[in-house]
């Protein structure tokens, strides 16, 4: 009785990321550290930024106007974990994608993916990758791989999970010590933990009191493409309001010269 | 007949058909067909076993950041700052892909150039020392002098290399060019200071104007960065003069794209407004020997001329002068770029005459002196540090490169004329076939990060001397030759007797670490807690080294002075300036090369001579940094010279051409090409593809051996 | 052809879909718009066959076993094309055996395997009917008892078809994170689904009178009376009409209610070329209002220049149709600061498809040389 | 005719039905044996008197698994009696330090985590739940491996069928879930999957 | 996919969905199994002559599905429903006693070749050239007609049923080997085969009508067989006149007794399947 009542007992969780664009400037210690955390084999030679495998892609963008009053500014974009309509979700014809109901992550399990890519076809943020190439590293550098994270396979698709592997490693210990649920300190996301600038705060959205929560109540934040009713989980905040126009949906077209080329 | 056991046959199949849907056969191949899909043999599994945290320090940059090593069966599977320390960048990250990445050597080797590409043939260490040997008895008999190029100078094994040279003509250790802090060399003979060297102090700095100081690509240490960036960036401005809207123009309060090239007329234009505007302290400034003919030289450069000049608004200097003014102190840097070097003497006595004037010498929060680590040996003689234009030209006749721990971007040629017209021989030791190794003829594969230990001497803007260890954590490689082994091995075969008993690149740093905790100075840091504690304190040499080892770094005591004989405004760039402060006009562009090519690169790029493999992320697998093969133009330059995003072509300066691909982007200066000169193919661990001429090769090398722009051209292909 | 193609075939399957010009913006690309296009094509089989089980178009019976062929061959052959597109083909039955019934490719999955079964049965009649077989008695009585029931089939397959013809066009009409392609629609099915439907249905019979008269040129033979391809014609024509008709007021539904609620600006759709608004109009006006017109005046005039041109453009419309859903919506940014981009097919996916073409050209031809797929020929050829 | 013709069909059916029950599961599975020979009786048996717990303990990182020969060694530093499993394990192993290559049963494929702390503090499962009363076995069967999937033969059990006649019978997903499902315990992929 | 494979649920959503499926499924499974007992029945019934007849005489070219009340001009056009089979003919009938007033008004006379072709008036004939004698003994003497002998010449080989076998109306009556093209003949009525002759005879089956047997109303009289001559030689003429082989058929007035020999092996086939009803 008392051991169901244990396991039963319901932990809901809303981890979410909130990134302060004007903290970051661009050093792509995120994307660095989670290919690291995640097991992200390097780029073939033929591989180029759009077959590349990115889960936190960094993205330059300009204010459009040109020099001296040009202004960049730099979006952080990993899987936004959607909340609600999560338009991969529903999507995949094998339930190789779901949402966690203990942290409101949007899964994706290369184990059962069949690499149709229509989740790819679904998401706004382009921010699924498919596994074009075989995943490889230069001998020897296997030995570096994170043992808590498996290595996808060629032919299936993935993405940011919120380093769920640093999750369950910390609900094990958590459960060692007989506790239901995780210590905060324990759990935060390679990116978050690499930021230079502190810009990214990873926590859960419904503590009232955690620090991303209210960083993501503040005036300034907003979401990606809000519009579409996905209800990410990644917010972004910055003081400037071209950068704001920028990250939503509904104003006009802003020419993005930067990711071109 | 046939008919009938056609029949039979169809009816055979049939049941077999029949009775293998019937058992499980089939459906169990189906299941084990694709689960056999997940467990594919060519899928890398990760390393098994326990669990273990180990501190260390990173050793790739002069940072020496503090470096916490998650292990699996002692081996370390991911990087990160510990709590309450500066956090990595993508190199640091990374470091523990290096002694795996495909450039990584594990044997001596030649490198021969065969149509065009470099190839290597092994050989054993034995020929290297000899012919290193014959090298040196050569140049004793007159063929040249012996010089080493160290990367990283400060480290023990300098000493090492020093007194191997003392005896030998000419023989100099030369610090890597461009590499950071190396104009500090400039404002240390302005100043003439005695004893040490000066160290920065930026902790107590209200103003920071850095002329293109890339301080959020990585310049200093990182806790500048951090500062700026803190949230509670409150006190510190900064104000950065830059072409380039780099990201550190990005978090600077001002920012003046002073025209490539002119930024000693912006120096001196800002003087002229601090001196006549009487915003500088003159009875300070007055005691420099020169002050009469500085300020007469200034008064030249007022400040409409120096906006015609550099192309920033009079008033906005003004403006800026008094800004500069109103919060002191204020520290003016001459910044180094990783990619595009130094400003060359002429701007950086320019720059850095700011700081005379503002009389930050020897005040905290501008320039303190500070005592250097004790050596780790005492030798009665030793080869001088030099600054490579302080070599003559064709001299070198045998040249040793430590790249031992770490590397720089700079062009070979820069270095090349130093060597004698032929004969001359290249030796380096470097863990990888790439960067300044490439130009070797042997190459000695040293220990890398986390191979071996590394001494982590204080960042050039640390207030005061500090030593770090970065503690190996994993096994050195078979084949692999220790720096101080070598030089040993060098001595011993050209009959050289080296002062100290030290064996090995360790026996030096623990030498020091003894000799540290014999001064008694300073205190102790640990990483681990961060307390700190006074180095009286720890009762052995061997605990300090295992302090160091587990993290801590050795802080010595700031001395706050800066006893200098004669304080010199102009230095030995009298003559420069006076040429600069006459001409009224902006550098004129050659119509047959009419953009400016702009080198640049973030330390992370350039530090090592290779990242690792996954920095593709970054270059290659998104567009956040661009790559050496892309050069950004102004979308209107672009217009203007019928050049289009995306097309293939070729960027060609009087040195050479090479093959880019053109992008344009709103945020680069009308006129001005920017490229990235690392990190190269090789240097992303891709061995395949033929290694083409590289930016830095093109560049024009000016007389004080910069090469922070060139006239260049971009031909669409 | 078929030897490079399945040399290419076999590239993307062992070295994997890298062969492909296809990226993480063009998860889809040359081969997903073709199967949509064949498929939309095929629908020709199901609907001739209800219109002669169901709704008694005897006349049609000249050209149902063609059409039933040539639903088999566009069928089996996008199937094949999409066990070459996923990237982990042994794991296609997952879909079966853990299937998200949410999604509308488990439904176009279930319903196409299903149909595809269903035409087989269809066909078997056709093949049994061959002379030497039916020498065989139990062959011959086999195919009289299944040509009785064929109606039911028939009905099923007309059943299935609706489905995943409505299903291939909810794959977008769903997907709400792109605009370009979201549609509104009724309970859980997205205007796109009906619009499918119908554009499906209306094309068939274009593309069966198409592929009639070639195989007529080419065997210079006189397969059907001119009275079938009127019908044809005439069907078609009047189903593009409705079809129009609906999409050009789903189109203003879309560009003036559900675009803005997401956020979007119409006019953005079209900013980037080539892709321009003379898309819109070439895929409602050009290929689609133009061919019904002239489908339906071929049909009154009795010409049969016209029917056939008709017929042509319809088909060239239901391309650009799905050309549109599937490519162009991928290649428009949904993020501001993210840039248009564009995509070649590598030759790799080109001859992967020009194989599975041969496979149909071969197939329809040996159906033709020992099949009677036009059971009238003969007598076309006594006068 | 006909008759010959059932014959035939007979004929098929038979050698096919053997092929799928018989001859394919002995194909599958590639048989090896453990390093050394170890009997968990002597261990738990009033011989030793072990608990499982006091081999296989929980770390505080919540892992669990086999014990290393730090375990082994106290009582086995030379060896107790003449079998040769005990000579080898002293001589090739204890003596000279080296952890025992144990092939381990019920080892989860790559991309599980499982994590033995939430089963055992939180849930209070019994080993024998999911293992099985191989605490009084007397030998180490031979670790038997998917030739194709590589997957111990302990995950998909010893049946080829997936027809469980004990609780512990395998060890497969819906192993799990099902337990998790009778136990309310919130699923998704990710709740193991890594 | 079922219930308790993982991810199963019982919501609305699986049930609706799996239901359709399923039910897709079934039906079709259904329909298949209901096709193979159907055939199996008809096995049993003996119907795969009748059946086979049945596809045949579908494939028949229009020209060669014409009804005998066409042919004798009492109706301008009409397909035969009963494949040729008046006995169940529910117009039959009705055209007999038609024609039975009209005789009253004109006897029309009976011509004893046409073409050039023998139909002698004590035989009936069936549409697949044979003729059928109805012997004193109540037998049935059944042969092959002239444009039948012209067409075939001499066969180089007749297979025959067994004696004692049944033949059915329309079925297989025997075959015949010409030049390796194989021709099969139908027999024109029911019963039971009780000897067998050949080319050498005048005769090629001997058959005693089985007693279910209803008649011989389906074969034509000599009058009505006129016309149809006519209308086989039109169609004989339109076959070969394809390869200009028109001529062959015909020199002067009698035609040449041997046609395989005019016409190519390649066409033979053709022409023989369309002439014994066989597509």
């Amino acid at each position: 009785m008392k051991s169901s009542a244990n396991s039963g007992a319901i932990i809901k969780r809303r981890f979410g990321l909130v990134i302060d664009l004007d903290r970051c400037n661009g050093c792509g210690a995120c994307a660095t550290a989670c290919a690291v955390e995640n097991n992200v084999p390097p780029a073939f030679p033929e591989v180029n930024e759009r077959t590349g495998l990115t889960w936190m892609r960094v993205y330059r963008a300009e204010n459009g106007r040109t020099f001296p009053d040009s202004r960049t500014v730099y979006f952080p974009i990993s899987c936004q974990h959607c909340g609600h309509d999560t338009p991969c979700v529903s999507v995949c014809p094998q339930n190789a994608v779901d949402i966690n109901p203990q942290t409101g992550v949007v899964s994706q399990i290369p184990e059962r993916c069949l690499g149709c890519r229509y989740c790819m076809a679904a998401c706004p943020y382009h921010a699924r990758y498919f596994n074009w190439f075989d995943p490889t590293w230069p001998a020897g550098m296997e030995k570096t791989l994170n043992p808590d994270v498996s290595v996808r396979m060629r032919g299936v698709v993935e993405k940011c999970n919120l380093c769920h592997s640093r999750w369950q490693v910390a609900k094990a210990k958590a459960a060692a010590a007989g506790k239901q649920d995780l210590d905060p300190a324990d759990y935060t996301t390679a990116c978050a933990e690499a930021c230079p600038a502190k810009a990214i705060v990873l926590g859960d959205l419904d503590d009232r009191n955690s620090e991303a929560s209210r960083a993501a109540k503040s005036p300034n934040a907003f979401r990606l493409l809000a519009k579409l009713g996905t209800d990410p989980k990644i917010y972004y905040r910055s003081n400037r309001e071209w950068v704001r126009r920028l990250g939503d949906a509904d104003v006009a077209q802003i020419e993005s010269e930067a990711s071109r080329g | 007949m046939t008919n009938v056991t056609r029949r039979n046959l169809l009816k055979l199949a049939g049941g077999a058909a029949i009775g293998f849907m019937a058992s499980p056969m089939p459906w169990r191949l189906t299941d084990e067909l694709a689960i056999w899909t997940q467990n594919w043999s060519w899928i890398p599994v990760p390393p098994k076993g326990e669990v273990t945290t180990r501190m260390t320090a990173c050793s790739l940059c002069p940072s020496g950041c503090a470096v916490q090593a998650r292990c699996i069966g002692g081996l370390p599977v991911s990087l990160r700052a510990p709590a309450g320390s500066a956090a990595l960048c993508s190199l640091g990250l990374t470091g523990h892909h290096l002694p795996y990445h495909p450039a990584r050597l594990l044997a001596p080797v030649r490198v021969t150039e065969r149509a065009d590409a470099l190839h290597t043939n092994p050989v054993r260490l034995g020929e290297v020392v000899t012919e290193t040997a014959a090298a040196i008895a050569a140049a004793k008999a007159g063929l040249g002098t012996v010089a080493v190029l160290d990367m990283r100078p400060g480290r023990s094994i300098s000493w090492a290399w020093r007194s191997l040279l003392s005896g030998l003509p000419g023989g100099a250790v030369i610090a890597g060019p461009g590499r950071e802090g190396a104009s500090l060399a400039t404002l240390e003979r302005m100043l003439a200071i005695e004893s040490g060297s000066l160290g920065l102090d930026f902790e107590h700095a209200r103003t920071i104007v850095s002329f293109g100081a890339p301080l959020a690509d990585g310049w200093g240490s990182p806790r500048t960065l951090q500062r700026l960036l803190g949230g509670s960036r409150g006190n510190v401005r900064l104000i950065h003069v830059d072409p380039l809207r780099s990201p550190t123009a990005e978090i600077a309060d001002r920012w003046l794209p002073a025209r490539p090239g002119t930024e000693a007329v912006l120096a001196l234009g800002l003087a002229h407004v601090l001196i006549a505007e009487n915003l500088v302290d003159r009875a300070a400034a007055a005691k420099a020997v020169d002050f009469e003919r500085y300020s007469l030289l200034v008064s030249r450069v007022t400040a409409e001329k120096a906006a015609a000049v550099t192309g920033i608004a009079a008033d906005a200097i003004i403006a800026t002068a008094r800004e500069i003014a109103r919060a002191m102190p204020a520290v003016v840097l001459a910044g180094e770029d990783a990619g595009g070097g130094r400003f060359g003497r002429a701007a950086e006595t320019a720059i850095l005459g700011l700081n005379l004037i503002l009389g930050n010498a020897g005040k905290g929060g501008g320039f303190l002196a500070r005592p250097d680590l004790p050596a780790p040996f005492d030798s009665a003689s030793l080869a001088p540090v030099q600054d490579l234009d302080q070599l003559p030209d064709r001299s070198v006749a045998l040249l040793l490169i430590d790249a031992s721990a770490g590397d720089a971007a700079f062009p070979w040629r820069v270095v090349e004329r130093k060597l004698i017209a032929k004969g001359g021989l290249v030796v380096a030791l470097s863990p990888f076939f790439a960067g300044t190794a490439r130009h070797a003829n042997l190459i000695v594969p040293a220990p890398t990060f986390l191979e071996a230990m590394f001494e982590l001497p204080a960042g050039f803007d640390a207030p005061a001397a500090t030593l770090g260890i970065s503690a190996p954590l994993i096994a050195a490689r078979e084949g692999g030759a220790d720096p101080a082994s070598f030089v040993r091995a060098v001595a011993a075969a050209s009959r050289i007797d080296l002062p100290g008993a030290w064996a090995r690149s360790e026996d030096l740093i623990k030498a020091r670490v003894a000799r540290i905790h014999r001064v008694g100075r300073g205190s102790v840091m640990s990483i681990a807690d961060g307390a700190e504690k006074p180095l009286a304190a720890v009762a052995t040499p061997d605990a300090l080294l295992e302090a160091l080892m587990g993290g801590a770094k050795w802080e010595d005591a700031p001395s706050p002075s800066v006893q200098s004989m004669k304080t010199m405004l102009l230095g030995d760039a009298a003559g420069e300036l006076e040429r600069i402060s006459t001409c009224a006009t902006a550098p004129k562009q050659s119509p047959q090369y009419p953009l400016t090519l702009l080198p640049r690169a973030p330390r992370d790029a350039t530090a090592s001579a290779v990242v690792s493999p996954v920095i593709t992320k970054l270059y290659r697998e998104s567009v956040l940094r661009r790559s050496p093969e892309t050069a950004v133009l102004n979308p209107a330059t672009a217009r203007e010279l019928r050049l289009r995003a995306g097309r293939k072509a070729s960027l060609e300066t009087a040195a050479g051409a090479i093959g880019v691909t053109i992008a344009t982007s709103g945020s680069v200066m009308p006129g001005a090409v920017e490229i990235a000169v690392s990190p190269g193919a090789i240097a992303l661990g891709d061995m395949h593809t033929a290694v083409k001429m590289e930016i830095l090769e093109i560049c024009a090398i000016d007389e004080s051996g910069g090469w922070r722009q060139s006239a260049a051209r971009l031909v669409e292909a | 052809m078929l030897g490079i193609g399945l040399f290419a075939i076999g590239l993307c399957l062992i070295k994997g879909l890298n062969q492909t010009n296809m990226d993480n913006r063009f998860a889809f690309g040359l081969w997903i718009f073709l199967d949509l296009t064949v498929i939309a094509l095929g629908a020709g089989a199901f609907f001739t066959g209800f219109l002669l089980y169901i709704l008694r178009r005897d006349e049609l019976r000249a050209v149902i076993n063609s059409a039933v062929v040539l639903g088999f061959i566009c069928y089996s052959g996008a199937i094949l094309v999409l066990m070459v597109d996923v990237g982990q083909p042994l794991r296609a039955w997952f879909t079966f055996w853990h299937p998200n019934v949410h999604s509308m490719l488990t439904e176009v999955t279930f319903c196409i395997t299903c149909y595809l079964a269903v035409l087989a049965i269809e066909y078997a009649p056709i093949v049994l009917r061959n002379r030497q077989l039916r020498k065989v008695p139990s062959f011959l009585v086999f195919e009289f008892e299944l040509h009785k029931v064929m109606p039911v089939l028939a009905a099923v397959g007309t059943f299935l078809s609706f489905f995943h013809q409505g299903s291939l066009g909810g794959l977008y009409g769903v997907l709400q994170g792109r605009p370009f392609a979201y549609r509104d629609g009724f309970a859980i099915w997205p205007s796109t689904f009906f619009l499918f439907i119908l554009s499906a249905i209306a094309t068939g019979p274009a593309f069966v009178l198409v592929t009639t008269w070639a195989v007529s040129k080419i065997s210079s033979k006189r397969l059907v009376q001119p009275s079938v391809y009127r019908i044809l014609a005439m069907v078609s024509g009047w189903l593009l009409v409705t079809y129009v008709g609906f999409k050009g007021i789903d189109t203003l539904v879309w560009l003036n209610r559900t675009v803005p609620r997401t956020g979007a600006i119409p006019a953005q759709f079209y900013a980037w070329q080539p892709f321009g608004t003379w898309v819109l109009f070439a895929e409602i006006v050009l290929f689609g209002l133009v061919p019904a017109l002239i489908l339906i005046a071929g049909a009154r005039r009795r010409s049969f220049a016209l029917q056939l041109t008709g017929s042509l453009l319809a088909c060239a419309g239901v391309a650009l149709n799905r050309f549109v859903m599937t490519i162009q919506t991928l290649a428009v940014p949904t993020l501001k600061f993210e840039p248009f981009m564009l995509y070649w097919p590598s030759w790799q996916e080109v001859a992967t498809f020009l194989a599975v073409a041969a496979y149909g050209v071969i197939l329809y031809s040996l159906s033709f040389r020992y099949l009677k797929l036009f059971p009238h020929e003969r007598d076309l050829q006594q006068y | 005719m006909r008759h010959r013709g059932f014959l035939a069909f007979g004929i098929g059916l038979g050698t096919a039905l053997f092929c799928g029950w018989i001859a394919f599961p002995y194909a599958l599975y590639r048989q090896t044996e453990q390093p050394i020979q170890f009997s968990h009786k002597i261990h738990t048996g009033e011989k030793a008197g072990l608990t499982c717990e006091e081999c296989h303990a929980l770390t505080a990182e919540g892992r669990l698994g086999l014990p290393k020969l730090d375990k082994c060694a106290p009582c086995h530093s030379e060896p107790q009696g003449k079998t040769t499993a005990e000579k080898l394990l002293v001589d090739r192993y204890v003596s000279k330090g080296r952890e025992v290559p144990w092939l381990v049963y019920a080892r989860q494929p790559e991309n599980v985590y499982f994590s033995h702390a939430p089963h055992i503090k939180l849930a209070q499962i019994k080993c024998e739940r999911c293992h099985g009363p191989h605490g009084d076995t007397g030998s180490l069967r031979p670790f038997e491996q998917s030739r194709i999937s590589t997957y111990s033969r302990d995950i998909h059990g010893r049946s080829v069928l997936p027809i469980r006649r004990t609780e512990w019978g395998s060890m497969t997903m819906d192993d799990c879930s099902r337990c998790h499902r009778e136990r309310g315990v919130q699923e998704s992929c990710l709740t193991c999957h890594k | 996919m079922f219930p308790g494979i993982n991810g199963f649920v019982w919501d609305a959503g699986h049930s609706i969905f799996l239901g359709i499926f399923y039910a897709v499924i079934l039906i079709v499974l259904t329909t298949l199994i209901r096709a193979w007992l159907l055939t199996a029945r008809d096995f049993k019934s003996h119907r795969e002559e009748d059946l086979g007849w049945h596809a045949d005489f579908e494939d028949l070219p229009a020209s060669a599905r014409a009804c005998r009340h066409e042919l004798s001009g009492e109706v301008d056009s009409r397909m035969c429903p009963n494949r040729f089979d008046c006995r169940y003919c529910t117009d039959h009938p009705k055209f007999v006693a038609a024609r039975a007033r009209q005789q009253e008004a004109v006897a029309v006379p009976i011509p004893q070749t046409v073409a050039g072709f023998e139909l002698p008036a004590n035989r009936l004939y069936h549409r697949g050239h044979t003729w059928v004698r109805q012997e004193a003994d109540a037998t049935l003497t059944v042969g092959l007609d002239d444009l039948g002998t012209h067409l075939m010449g001499k066969p180089d080989r007749v297979q025959f049923p067994h004696t004692g076998s049944r033949v059915v109306t329309n079925g297989t009556g025997w075959y015949l080997h010409k030049n390796d093209v194989m021709v099969r003949v139908l027999s024109p009525v029911d019963g039971e085969v009780i000897a067998v002759g050949g080319p050498n005879d005048e005769w090629y089956m001997k058959v005693k009508p089985s007693p279910s047997a209803s008649g011989t109303k389906h074969l034509l009289s000599v009058a009505e067989a006129g016309p149809w001559m006519l209308r086989e030689v039109e169609r004989l003429h339109i076959a070969l006149a394809a390869d200009g082989l028109g001529a062959a058929l015909a020199d002067g007035g009698a035609p040449i007794d041997d046609l395989t020999k005019a016409i190519p092996p390649s066409k033979l086939d053709d022409v023989c399947g369309l002439m014994f009803l066989e597509p």
